[in-house]
């Protein structure tokens, strides 16, 4: 056993040893170890290298706060970057490297920087790397090669993240001493608990404490209430979990770390699990962080917060060192003295305060501390570890230190600069904090959201006094559930405690006998290489607010977000502005608490859970026909139906032909499909789409364009007069949920007179659409009971029918301009008359089309598709269905279309276009010039002036029952361009002549589809 | 994350909740008789206070009904829910405001 | 709730095949655990009636109508539902002025003429949803852990109790849920998005054991 | 102004760096001023820049309520671009990222502006549509624009999921120059420039009110007492509606939460810009190593700087299909910005029913791309009274004649 390991006390599994792997080097820890304390035991202090000056970086802190200790935890998949070895459970076969060294951290190449650290202050690179003009990326390269720390893993993550809800009626945050006495006083008082706490065992600093508790060890009082919880049903403990962020109305996300405490081999299920809490009543007990020290050379590996030291000691049964020096400003740290001087270390005190006075300081001398009053550490020598501690005695003032240096040797630093709260979820949904000058900290004031800070996280440092207000915490939140609750503690904590009352003075900065900018640099930013000289420096540069200051040193901005130095930073910059620190303010807290896996923030939906899949009824049938799919919005439609030696344009000249020569199917069950019922309902339509619809006579169909309040088209489609007030609207695919939510927001909140009701029957109608001269003959095969003679049966009407045994509703719409039936079938029933519609078509050829032969025929009969020959700013004019603008009914966006620009000629319209040569298919998306001329200058691109264009194609296809190619164009004024030819370019470059034409190019007068 | 208290259906998240914009604008009783930039007010002008809005929210996951609600667009605490066609609560109004909302009120009713 | 028999998710009713849109899903993402050992049961309830029922609940006038029409006492207290043991209707709330009414199979016909005879001169409406949606049981004693892991509703045995059904979010899909007992509650699901939720139902209940019935 | 550059930095690397002087002073206010610009931000501070070096007006005060470069240019994504669809906004952009290209040099302040490409991704058959025509749109606008195939788009960035997805990636439009900047050093570099030709930048100084003769503006009413003008420009963009109130005329405009948030620092590994509207998220990896990752606005007007968690969560399972490798990688902070939106999703940089008030506003999302040419062409109308030809289509009145342009329009999903 390494000599840093104590032989007894702590709370590891001294017969459960793990071994592990840092940089290469086998070592061994127990379990119950973090990383940090089994590579101290093994006397490993060194971890990795600091951001810009490449210094050696050690092990400071003991948890969230510590911005040095980071590894690169594990390797090929399952390797994470980044990871704090202080927050990292030990487990057999870990294995964890260096980051941001090369070749090693005992040797790192980029060190060099520390000696050109003269050259590098904050903000360097905004003053230089910027000669010759253009040479920026040259810079950056090298910059960017030499900037992070941890690395990406290369291969995907085999791990599985959820998110789950939770409600709570009492959320405690931390289970310290004041956490756990907030949850036994809400459990007392019959609430509903989730109890939520960053370690794997309760009791937080608890599990280092050596003071009683109710006449009990502190550990044996935490497992003491852990069993009064655990016993309680209302209550739920989660471990290994950390409330990363605070949201509004008392939202909280908590991240469950489910596995990996283990060896890679024993990992199973989900690794992470996020939590989604909605509170009624939120307890924060998160506890304190420590502040350090400010002095020469401060960042020295063997340099620890004085509480991580009483830690390791009394928890993990480690001595980070032999010989120490501990450098306070306060009385607490003193309890970490006596844990020292109780694993057998020497132990020199250096307080700051001449007139230091409390019982701890006794009991620590008692026990053979030597105290220094009035002294403070000026400076710190060593270079991969602390050798020595530069002493000297502040002058009387305070404010200097007299010449003369105590050198002594050391091999630990342990530095205590007094406590903050962590009021990082108290301040995420904008909580107010509060300066306390005596406690020399910001505590939590005001909030927006039921909430209340307990323990050490509120500035109450004392035990006892923690375990107090956190039961009255946890009674309070109780009681504004359940006024008449009650509990009792049971015991009254050692009311007058000798540890009681601690005191604290300022020393943010240690003075020196020179400036801070020719002393040795004192770090106020350990990841960042943030020193005391470069908030000087911020500050004589102009940078005054601590925004600005954060932002020009990249003080706080590392992966601890400046848990532990930030508040020395504002205070080194009060002081350099002539300011109280109240004054300075703080920088904002934002989540994340401490960071988070984007797994555990994305949970399970991924891959095909990722967003829903919607399928129509003839799903498989399409799959298994060979088709190719298309997303449609959440819709998979298929897309063309190539055969073995098909590419897509074979399949849609063989299906675009078909249609037009015998029959085809095309599935259109995925338009949305609205019933509208009630006396206003004919007035409704009115008022919704541009034409009007009271004439409309039950069994018949009419086209309409529907415009939003601006004027523009929002959507089109069929709407059916099902009967007397009873109609059936269909949108478009992609427009349907929006149809539904526009026409229901102006019911609701507009028209509530009006007794008009909407449902969504979009899925429960499936559409089998047979088109083509051949299409009457088949579906008549199979329906008996209605009269397919045109007269009784016209263009633009409906007919209930049984068709294979189904009871239907057959339209006599056509998208396609052939021949059209649309068999509406109840769902389930689909694939039945799908398959009964196939078999009865096979003598004719019958041949499903997708949605890529759908955009041809109707392209070819020049219907407008909504988003690809609209794109939000076409009015109905512009799309030439003017006439259809009725001037006798008020209808949404009829005000709107009057404005001058959308009634401005020059506006573009839409127009048929086709190519010269006859041959050419456009590409969509290509562009019409406004001066054929302008066709030269495309040669050099980019082009050093903009050309002018008059618009674009928007559908272009080739058509085989047409012999060319055909293409739907908008172009400006284009209704009376017809005839004109025009030069288009695409974005390859290409460049050839089309005529401007009519929208329609087959079957003109539509007598096919009648 | 806001917890939105339903007229109906009472607090659920605000993942089943979709907010469409300020609440009262009154669509004119005949737009014909406004001029171009008086429709552009009705149409396109928000207040976008700083403060206290009343705003529009539907219970697109739920009841899929609308209603209103006053929201302090800074510390985005609800201070009220309420109905379409009931009026901005009273204990909200400054006094200019519920002045001004009386007479608003009385336009509002249709004939 | 369960107001039928199971019959697989492919049957034949006078000579036409009826098809669940589960009909591919249950099949391709089976359970991983038996029926004993499974913290989650799911089961498809394919092909029941359901139809949307609107109209005026402070009208008496209505609310009698569809008493005499179904059976069933319209539930005008929000997110709950009534049954009828005999008839197995049920008619849950969705919205002040909306309605589920869900029935076996075989009555749409005579429920959808009854109510429309009944609504007369009413502002009411009902309209034939049956083939947009299908249901789905979730028993076990997992089932609310699992409902919890997509569905912000608090669907705690305290606060989601027999007679308690509410319309929200599970996973990235809107469903009709509803409690039967402490361990059985269901979903109402639109029929496109079924398939979808039933991977994800089997995808999120795999750690729990799940078994498909 | 002293000069920066390396040599400057060796000589005060010998004198400790205690002889650098201030970049910017913080003067008391005087009481008379030709122009006033209310916000220093980004495109407050590019107005005054250009001011001075093109108009020879340095008789000017920008006033900022907070710290200067505080709102939404210190909390965007840094991305540049230009490849925006109607000729307009491409003209706009374009002159921007010009002024880009040359800005380090101008302000003698590097303004790491790295030009290393930005990526739209195309998920659909109707966004490959979009792709296309805009990219079209872009080369004739003098825009540098390609479309990439799926198989371009995996050499560039081999750790994207293109093909088994929910979403599969059917190509991109790829605008080589486009790319991140600093974006504190752009406020910064401005600020140092500006303060150099003697305006005066005036911190935690609020304006309260506008003073007006009639209906001519003649100052401002603010926490520092008052300061005239005969010219005011009002560039406050979430803030645009409670100054526009308070100068008596209503605006088009919605002030919406903009979320972000950014990882731990890491080797490089994403070196190109890479946006996907379809999954709403976009990433690129800052100089320090972070990935910096942009989510979609929140629906409801909010002034609070934060948004909903479900935004953030929607954005994360984008970034985690798209990337998988990034799913153990840990997010360090969020946050958001207040960016005002307009019904066209275009800028308004115009005048206003108020003479000689002039605003800048509207750029919603899109605002940090457009410091440069928001700040020239916002000088050319305050020096000369009249919007330039780059900004006279984005007037107040478009939404009254109805000449809007929608940048969002064109990607309607389709059939």
């Amino acid at each position: 056993m390494s000599q840093y390991r104590l032989p007894q006390g702590g709370i590891v599994n001294r017969d459960a040893p793990l071994s592990f792997q840092f940089n290469g080097k086998t070592l061994s820890g127990f379990a119950g170890d973090t990383l940090a304390s089994a590579l101290l035991a093994n006397g490993q202090h060194l971890i990795g290298r600091s951001f810009k000056y490449h210094r050696p970086r050690g092990i400071i802190g003991q948890g969230a706060e510590d911005p040095n200790a980071l590894v690169q935890l594990g390797e090929g998949s399952r390797t994470i970057p980044n990871v704090r070895a202080t927050q990292t459970e030990l487990y057999s076969g870990l294995v964890a490297n260096s980051v941001n060294c090369w070749p090693s951290v005992d040797f790192d190449v980029m060190a060099v920087n520390q000696y050109a650290s003269r050259l590098l202050p904050a903000g360097f690179y905004y003053k230089t790397f910027k000669w010759p003009a253009k040479a920026w990326h040259f810079y950056e390269e090298r910059i960017r090669a030499s900037a992070g720390l941890g690395t990406i893993p290369n291969e995907p993550d085999p791990d599985r993240y959820e998110h789950v809800h939770k409600h709570a009626e009492v959320m405690v945050v931390g289970a310290g001493a004041a956490g756990l006495a907030a949850a036994l006083a809400a459990s007392r008082a019959g609430a509903q608990i989730l109890l939520v706490d960053d370690q794997a065992e309760l009791g937080g600093g608890l599990l280092a404490e050596q003071r009683q508790i109710n006449s009990m060890s502190a550990y044996d009082w935490a497992k003491s209430v852990e069993a009064e919880l655990r016993d309680n049903p209302k209550v739920q403990i989660l471990t290994r979990s950390t409330a990363i962020g605070y949201y509004d109305h008392n939202f909280l996300t908590v991240v469950e770390r489910r596995h990996d405490h283990l060896s890679e081999s024993d990992r199973e299920g989900v690794r992470e699990r996020l939590w989604k809490v909605r509170a009624r009543e939120v307890v924060l007990a998160q506890g304190a962080f420590e502040r350090p020290m400010i002095y020469g050379y401060n960042d020295l590996p063997g340099t620890l917060l004085a509480g991580a030291v009483e830690t390791y000691i009394n928890r993990y049964a480690v001595k980070p060192g032999n010989k120490a020096v501990l450098f306070t400003n306060n009385d607490n740290a003193y309890s970490s003295a006596m844990a020292m001087l109780s694993a057998g270390m020497e132990v020199q005190v250096v307080d700051s305060r001449a007139d230091a006075e409390h019982p701890l300081i006794a009991q620590a001398t008692a026990q053979g501390a030597d105290v220094l009053k009035g002294y403070v550490v000026t400076k710190a020598k060593g270079g991969k570890h602390v050798k020595e501690a530069v002493i000297q005695q502040l002058t009387p003032d305070g404010r200097g230190v007299v010449q003369d240096k105590q050198q002594q040797e050391v091999d630990l630093i342990a530095v205590s600069g007094g406590w903050n709260p962590a009021v990082h979820l108290h301040s995420h949904t904008g909580g107010k904090n509060r300066w306390d000058d005596e406690k020399l900290c910001f505590v939590p004031d005001s909030s927006p959201q039921r909430q209340v800070s307990v323990g050490s996280c509120n500035g109450s440092f004392d035990l006892y006094e923690s375990i107090n207000e956190g039961f009255a915490g946890g009674l309070s939140a109780a009681q504004k559930l359940n006024s008449t609750a009650t509990a009792e503690l049971g015991f009254i904590p050692a009311a007058e405690s000798e540890t009681a009352d601690m005191r604290v003075s300022a020393m943010w900065l240690v003075p020196q006998n020179t400036t801070p900018e020719r002393s040795p640099k004192a770090f106020v930013d350990y990841q960042n290489d943030t020193s005391a000289a470069d908030i000087r420096l911020a500050v004589r540069e102009g940078f005054h607010s601590v925004e600005h200051v954060k932002r020009y040193t990249a003080m706080g901005f590392g992966t601890d977000q400046g848990k532990m130095g930030n508040i020395n930073g504002m205070a080194i910059l009060a002081e350099a502005l002539g300011q109280s620190i109240p004054e300075t303010g703080t920088t904002t807290f934002r989540p994340l608490y401490t960071p988070t896996s984007m797994g555990a923030m994305a949970g399970s939906n991924l891959d095909d859970l990722f967003d829903p899949i919607r399928k129509t009824p003839m799903h498989a049938w399409h799959t298994s026909m060979g088709a190719t799919w298309e997303d449609v919005g959440q819709w998979k439609r298929a897309w063309y139906y190539p055969d073995a030696s098909e590419d897509m344009h074979a399949a849609t000249k063989r299906e675009s032909t078909i249609i037009h020569s015998n029959v085809a199917v095309l599935d259109a069950s995925t338009l949305g499909k609205i019933d509208i019922q009630g006396p206003d309902a004919a007035e409704f339509l009115n008022r919704v789409y541009i034409n009007g619809f009271k004439l409309l006579k039950p069994g018949r169909c009419r086209y309409g364009i529907m415009l939003n309040d601006a004027g523009f088209i929002m959507d089109d489609g069929v709407t059916t007069c099902l009967g007397e007030n009873h109609y059936l609207m269909t949108t478009t695919t992609g427009g349907a949920a929006a149809v539904l939510n526009h026409l229901e927001l102006w019911l609701q909140t507009e028209w509530p007179e009006l007794k008009v009701y909407l449902t969504s029957v979009t899925d429960h109608w499936a559409t089998i659409s047979v088109n083509g001269p051949d299409s009457r003959k088949i579906v008549e095969s199979l329906c008996s009971d209605v009269d397919f003679d045109s007269e009784a049966f016209p263009f633009m009407s409906f007919q209930d029918g049984t068709v294979a045994g189904a009871p239907c509703r057959i339209m006599r719409i056509s998208f396609s301009g052939e021949l059209t039936y649309e068999i509406n079938v109840p769902a389930h029933m689909a694939r039945h008359v799908w398959s009964a519609v196939f078999k009865a078509g096979e003598a004719y050829q019958i041949t499903p089309y997708g949605t890529e032969t759908m955009h041809i025929v109707r392209a070819e009969k020049g219907f407008i598709i909504v988003g690809q020959e609209t794109d939000g700013s076409m009015t109905a004019h512009d799309v030439g269905y003017g006439g259809m603008f009725s001037s006798k009914k008020e209808f949404i966006g009829k005000r709107s279309a009057q404005r001058v620009h959308l009634k401005s000629p020059e506006r573009k319209q839409l127009v048929g276009m086709k190519p010269v040569d006859g041959k050419t298919v456009a590409m969509e998306g290509a562009h019409i010039l406004t001066n054929a001329a302008d066709v030269a200058l495309l040669t050099s691109l980019p082009l050093k002036e903009p050309i002018k264009m008059d618009g674009h194609i928007t559908s272009s296809y080739y058509s085989p029952v047409m012999g060319h190619p055909i293409a739907l164009a908008v172009v400006k004024g284009g209704q009376q361009r017809h005839g004109e030819k025009v030069m288009v370019s695409d974005h390859l470059g290409n460049v050839c002549e089309m005529e401007i034409c009519a929208t329609t190019f087959y079957d003109l007068e539509g007598a096919k589809q009648r | 994350m806001y917890e939105i208290d339903c007229p109906w259906c009472g607090l659920r998240d605000e993942s089943e909740f979709h907010c469409t914009g300020e609440a009262h604008i009154i669509r004119p009783e005949d737009p014909y008789a406004l001029d171009d930039a008086q429709w552009t007010d009705y149409l396109h002008h928000r207040s976008n206070p700083k403060g206290l809005h009343f705003e529009q929210w539907q219970h697109s996951s739920g009841c899929r009904k609308w209603f209103n609600v006053a929201r302090d667009t800074v510390t985005y605490e609800i201070k009220a829910v309420y109905k379409v066609d009931e009026p901005k609560p009273a204990f909200l109004l400054t006094d200019d405001q519920s002045a001004n909302q009386a007479t608003v009120e009385s336009s509002e009713v249709k004939a | 709730m369960s107001s039928q028999t199971q019959t697989n998710s492919k049957a034949v009713f006078d000579d036409v095949t009826w098809e669940s849109p589960l009909v591919e899903a249950v099949a391709a993402y089976q359970g991983n655990a038996t029926e004993e050992a499974a913290g989650v049961i799911l089961q498809e309830l394919p092909f029941s009636t359901y139809l949307n029922i609107r109209g005026d609940a402070e009208d008496s006038k209505f609310l009698t109508a569809v008493k005499k029409a179904c059976g069933v006492e319209v539930p005008t207290k929000p997110n709950t539902y009534n049954y009828d043991e005999k008839t197995g209707h049920v008619i849950s709330w969705l919205s002040p002025d909306e309605w589920l009414l869900i029935a076996p199979r075989e009555s749409v016909a005579k429920l959808e003429a009854a109510l429309r005879k009944g609504f007369g001169g009413l502002h009411a409406a009902v309209t034939d949803n049956s083939h947009g949606y299908t249901a789905i049981t979730i028993n076990g004693k997992n089932a609310r852990e699992l409902l919890a892991k997509g569905t912000p509703v608090d669907v705690s045995v305290e606060h989601f109790t027999t007679g308690d059904c509410a319309q929200s979010l599970l996973a990235k899909t809107n469903v009709l849920m509803w409690a039967e007992t402490d361990s059985q509650l269901g979903v109402v699901v639109r029929r496109s998005f079924a398939d979808y939720l039933w991977q994800w139902l089997i995808h999120s209940a795999q750690d729990f054991g799940v078994h498909v019935r | 102004m002293q000069n920066f550059s390396i040599f400057s930095l060796l000589r005060n690397s010998m004198t400790y760096h205690e002889n650098w002087q201030q970049h910017w002073r913080s003067p008391v206010p005087k009481k008379q001023y030709d122009v006033i610009i209310v916000g220093a931000g980004g495109h407050g501070l590019a107005t005054a820049y250009y001011l001075g070096k093109v108009h020879g007006i340095t008789n000017v005060a920008v006033i900022e309520k907070g710290w200067l470069g505080g709102g939404n240019t210190g909390r965007n994504t840094t991305i540049v671009r230009s490849n925006y669809l109607w000729d307009e906004s491409a003209h706009l952009y374009e002159k921007s990222l010009k002024l880009w290209e040359g800005l380090t040099k101008d302000i003698n302040y590097n303004v790491m502006f790295s030009q290393r490409g930005v990526m739209n991704l195309a998920h659909s058959l109707g966004d490959m549509r979009e792709v296309q025509r805009r990219v079209t749109a872009n080369n004739l606008n003098g825009v540098d624009a390609v479309i990439l195939t799926p198989e371009e788009i995996s050499q560039r960035v081999p750790f994207m999921k293109i093909n088994n997805t929910r979403y599969p990636v059917m190509g991109a439009s790829f605008q080589p120059r486009g790319g991140v900047a600093r974006h504190d050093a752009v406020a910064w570099g401005y600020a140092r420039a500006c303060d150099a030709m003697g305006i005066d930048i005036i911190q935690n100084c609020e304006v309260l009110n506008f003073l007006k003769d009639g209906d001519t503006v003649t100052g401002v009413e603010t926490t520092k007492g008052q300061i005239m003008a005969s010219k005011v420009g009002i560039v406050t963009a979430g803030h645009s509606g409670v100054m526009a109130e308070k100068a008596g005329f209503r605006l088009p405009i919605e002030s919406h939460p903009l979320q972000a948030l950014v990882s731990e620092p890491l080797k490089p590994l994403v070196d190109t810009v890479i946006m996907s509207n379809a999954v709403h998220a976009y990433v690129s990896q800052s100089d320090k190593g972070e990935l910096v990752i942009g989510a979609g606005i929140d629906s409801y007007v909010g002034y609070g700087q934060r948004g909903s968690f479900q935004v953030i969560e929607h954005t994360m399972e984008a970034i985690c299909e798209l990337y998988p490798i990034f799913r153990r990688v840990r997010m360090m902070r969020q946050w958001g910005g207040i960016v005002d939106t307009a019904p066209d999703a275009c800028p308004i940089i115009s005048k206003t029913p108020v003479r000689n008030l002039f605003i800048n506003c509207g750029w919603g999302t899109g605002g940090f791309k457009a410091t440069t040419g928001s700040g020239w062409v916002f000088a050319h109308t305050l020096a000369t009274g009249e919007p330039h030809d780059l900004n006279a289509a984005f007037s107040l009145d478009r939404f009254v004649t109805g000449k809007l342009i929608d940048e969002h329009g064109a990607a309607g999903v389709a059939h």
